[in-house]
């Protein structure tokens, strides 16, 4: 009996087993509340990171094939053993830090950029039973953690005293305050539909997915943490193609790779949030009576979310600041904006007994508004304004037209 | 009782405790052999010139702001969209008018031209 | 548990150092940070007094959320007129800043 | 003392401490550090004082927004002062003595009154109730107008920052 309960509920299992044990110790009942809230945060902390490993080789593995190439294949079987060189390396590396540089700042930003990923799975309900803490008000708690991944963009820059790593900062925080906006107001509809703020309760809610009943909240909300995380095509803020680095300029050893850890682990925690908000979380069949089915359903609902994130990232080109910022301001806002009035409006005038008429209404809304907004784009694209062309462009070389097209290469 | 915020409060801790650790701990296991050179600010090769001082436009500045009012507008909002079940259209239509002012505040700002990047 | 009075020892201290540096400073975007913790203290004492006498009542509530608003509001015009000033004068030094004087 | 005690105290005095360094020091971004740390001293403060959504809210607007907002702007006036002259006015020692006194009046004023040394609480346990406060933020007989009217504030105070601190293309 106690191995079946083991099996289906084994977070739950092992927490009741250790409150009986310190119990048994003696220990008073506030002290064994406060061991329980250490050991399971500690546990859930270093379970996040040590994921990163598994993520950082499945990640590279991924873009390896979206882009032809086999990916990590010489360390271990598959490479799978690739992460934990990369961890050995990067450990015994020597830290340097610039000339001038405000230490305190300086040696908190990669501290708190971790911290600022790791502190989200406090509020993630991994399934109906194990959840770090219900906290009522989660969907803020999510947005106000994001404020200080922010501020340790600012402190690295800050930190620095280089004139790249400052700019760059700035940039990204340009970026992030941004792109924080339409995220913020297209999360209201979730919170609208659930009556609730904590993530739990919004996935407790979600009897039909959420994703029908607002997919452009869905989408706003994937494009703006895409965005929020630094990825392609939102990846100008440390372009590692084009420009030296971002804000992580003077960083080595592993103050600079946690930076990378923070992003391979954000990448993932959106795809969990994605999952939790829209797409019904722990939800699945036979999930009230084997909760651990639920931690499956969530996993893979978020390794599809985390999937398409990296298909982005590995097709998609990346925008120039001025397009990112017209992107945000100028569709992505009024967008949610009126989404929000329309859905707010919309789902008060329909009766909420019938349930599948009153999804059915939503979905056709959003697709409606959708399509919408990309003829707006559509037409505004046409009609841009554009440099007044005062002269035909010339060729500086031109071809002759009967020996390079009928005979290439023959022409010499 | 406060469980919720002393978990999250511990949890906090925990998060900034651990990657400390590893960051002191990958500072002891790494080699420490610095000079002048290698403590020198990167620019791309360059010595650098002057302090680390570039006058930023005003249009950041700008931006910050936008993101404030939108900010704070919104956050009250929330309590609204919890409640928003309970409801009846008229109270909807009173928070859908508050959505007008803040879409009004965007008209404004781009037609001042203040969401423009250069 | 934690009486009342801690807290508004603790509010009322924070009013004081803010108010200190707002009449002290030189420095206008200082003075508006000192500005900030004297927002901060109100907002505590609000709060407390919602917790520990008037936990029925929701108008506390309400009046701290109205603050947050006046909050931002006044920061955002405040930094608006320094870097403004800080373009005409070159300086953020409140004293220098007699624009108005003709 | 209980754990709850133990907490307040570290916090309170963290965030004075850093409080006083807000005022007293002399590079204006380590003033802006120092504010962020005030700012989460008092957000762990509204945590102790039970509300759920204040102490997120003073997460989200505070360090979230107006700390960013006030570091753009100190980033953008820098140069104005140097560090190495003194940051304070000429009579900082009389509006040092002045604050002190209020201070002690102000504590001195609150003890003679008998609930200051309350210490149950009426506030329901489990933080504010959220849908009560957002029923009647729009209740046309609770607070819709501070409700609406606080967009309005925000709105104008957007149009006239905008209006300020625009650059000019004409000059």
């Amino acid at each position: 009996m106690g191995f079946i309960q083991f099996l289906i509920d084994p977070v739950t299992f092992i927490a009741r087993w250790l409150q009986m044990l310190l119990a048994g110790w003696g220990v008073p009942a506030g002290w064994t509340q406060f061991i329980l809230f250490v050991l399971g945060a500690g546990a859930l902390g270093t379970g996040a990171l040590m994921f990163t490993i598994a993520l950082i080789w499945f990640e590279r593995k991924l873009i390896g094939r979206f882009q032809d190439r086999f990916g990590p294949n010489r360390v271990g079987p598959w490479g799978i053993f690739q992460p934990f060189a990369d961890m050995g390396k990067i450990f015994t590396k020597e830290y340097i830090t610039p000339d001038g540089a405000d230490p305190v700042p300086f040696y908190l930003a990669p501290i708190l950029v971790v911290m600022s990923v790791v502190s989200l799975w406090a509020v993630i309900p991994f399934t109906l039973t194990v959840v770090g803490v219900e906290l009522n008000v989660g969907v803020l708690y999510i947005i106000g953690i994001g404020g200080i991944g922010e501020l340790a963009i600012i402190f690295a820059g800050w930190g620095s005293n280089n004139k790249y790593a400052m700019l760059a900062a700035f940039r990204a925080l340009a970026q992030l305050i941004s792109y924080e906006v339409p995220m913020v107001i297209a999360l209201l509809v979730p919170v609208m539909f659930a009556g609730k703020m904590g993530l739990n309760d919004i996935a407790r809610a979600q009897d039909i997915w959420y994703i029908v009943l607002c997919p452009l909240a869905a989408l706003i909300f994937f494009i703006t943490s895409t965005a929020e995380n630094g990825r392609t095509p939102f990846d100008l803020l440390e372009a590692d193609s084009e420009l030296v680095a971002g804000f992580n300029i003077e960083y080595s050893g592993l103050r600079f790779g946690f930076y990378y850890v923070a992003d391979f682990l954000h990448a993932f925690t959106i795809g969990l949030l994605f999952a939790i908000l829209f797409l019904g979380g722990w939800r699945g069949p036979f999930v009230e009576q084997v909760p651990v089915l639920g931690v499956f359903y969530l996993f893979a609902k978020a390794g599809i979310v985390y999937f398409i994130g990296n298909w982005m990232r590995a097709s998609l080109p990346r925008f120039r600041i001025d397009q990112m910022m017209d992107i945000n301001w100028k569709i992505l806002t009024p967008t949610a904006l009126v989404l929000v009035m329309l859905t707010a409006v919309v789902d008060k005038l329909i009766a909420s007994e019938l349930l599948y008429l009153q999804a059915a209404v939503l979905f056709v809304l959003n697709v409606v508004l959708l399509v919408v907004i990309g003829k707006v784009i559509d037409w505004y694209w046409a009609h841009r304004p554009r440099p007044k062309v005062v002269a035909t462009p010339r060729p500086v070389a031109r071809y002759e037209r009967s020996s390079a097209q009928s005979h290439p290469g023959a022409g010499q | 009782m406060l469980s919720d915020w002393l978990y999250v409060g511990i949890f906090l801790v925990i998060a900034t405790f651990l990657p400390f650790v590893a960051i002191t701990l990958a500072g002891i296991l790494g080699p420490k052999k610095p000079n002048r050179l290698k403590s020198t600010i990167y620019e791309c090769g360059i010595e650098t010139v002057g302090e680390t001082w570039v006058q930023f436009r005003a249009q950041y500045y700008i931006f910050a702001l936008v993101f404030v009012v939108f900010d704070v507008e919104t956050v009250l909002l929330y309590p609204w969209a919890v409640a928003y079940n309970q409801l009846g259209l008229f109270a909807v239509a009173e928070a859908v008018l508050f959505v007008l002012i803040l879409f009004a505040a965007l008209v404004y700002a781009w037609r001042k031209g203040a969401l423009r990047w250069f | 548990m934690i009486p009342l009075s801690w807290f508004l020892t603790f509010s009322a201290a924070l009013f004081c150092i803010g108010l200190f540096g707002v009449l002290a400073r030189k420095n206008a975007v200082a003075i508006l940070m000192g500005l900030e913790l004297m927002l901060n203290a109100v907002n505590i004492n609000l709060l407390a007094f919602w917790c520990y006498l008037y936990g029925k009542d929701l108008s506390a509530l309400v009046f701290v959320a109205i603050v947050f608003v006046a909050a931002a509001a006044e920061t955002a015009v405040g930094l608006a007129l320094i870097i403004s000033a800080y373009r005409a004068r070159n300086t953020a030094v409140a004293d220098e800043l007699n624009l108005l004087k003709g | 003392m209980t754990i709850m005690q133990i907490i307040f105290l570290i916090t309170a005095s963290v965030t004075l401490f850093a409080a006083l360094m807000v005022v007293s020091t002399r590079k204006m971004m380590h003033a802006a550090m120092w504010l962020i740390l005030v700012l989460f001293g008092v957000t762990i403060t509204f945590a102790l004082l039970e509300t759920r959504f204040f102490a997120i809210v003073q997460l989200v607007i505070y360090i979230g927004a107006i700390a960013i907002l006030i570091i753009f702007a100190v980033m953008l006036t820098r140069r104005s002062m140097n560090a190495d002259v003194p940051q304070v006015n000429r009579n900082w020692w009389l509006v040092m003595v002045s604050s002190l006194a209020l201070f002690v009046g102000l504590v001195t004023v609150m003890s003679v009154w008998e609930g200051f040394f309350v210490t149950a609480r009426t506030a329901p346990p489990g933080g504010e109730n959220l849908v009560q406060l957002g029923t009647a933020l729009v209740d046309p007989n609770g607070f819709v107008l501070p409700f609406e009217v606080a967009s309005l504030v925000l709105l104008a105070a957007m149009v006239g920052a905008i209006y300020v601190a625009a650059e000019r293309k004409e000059k």
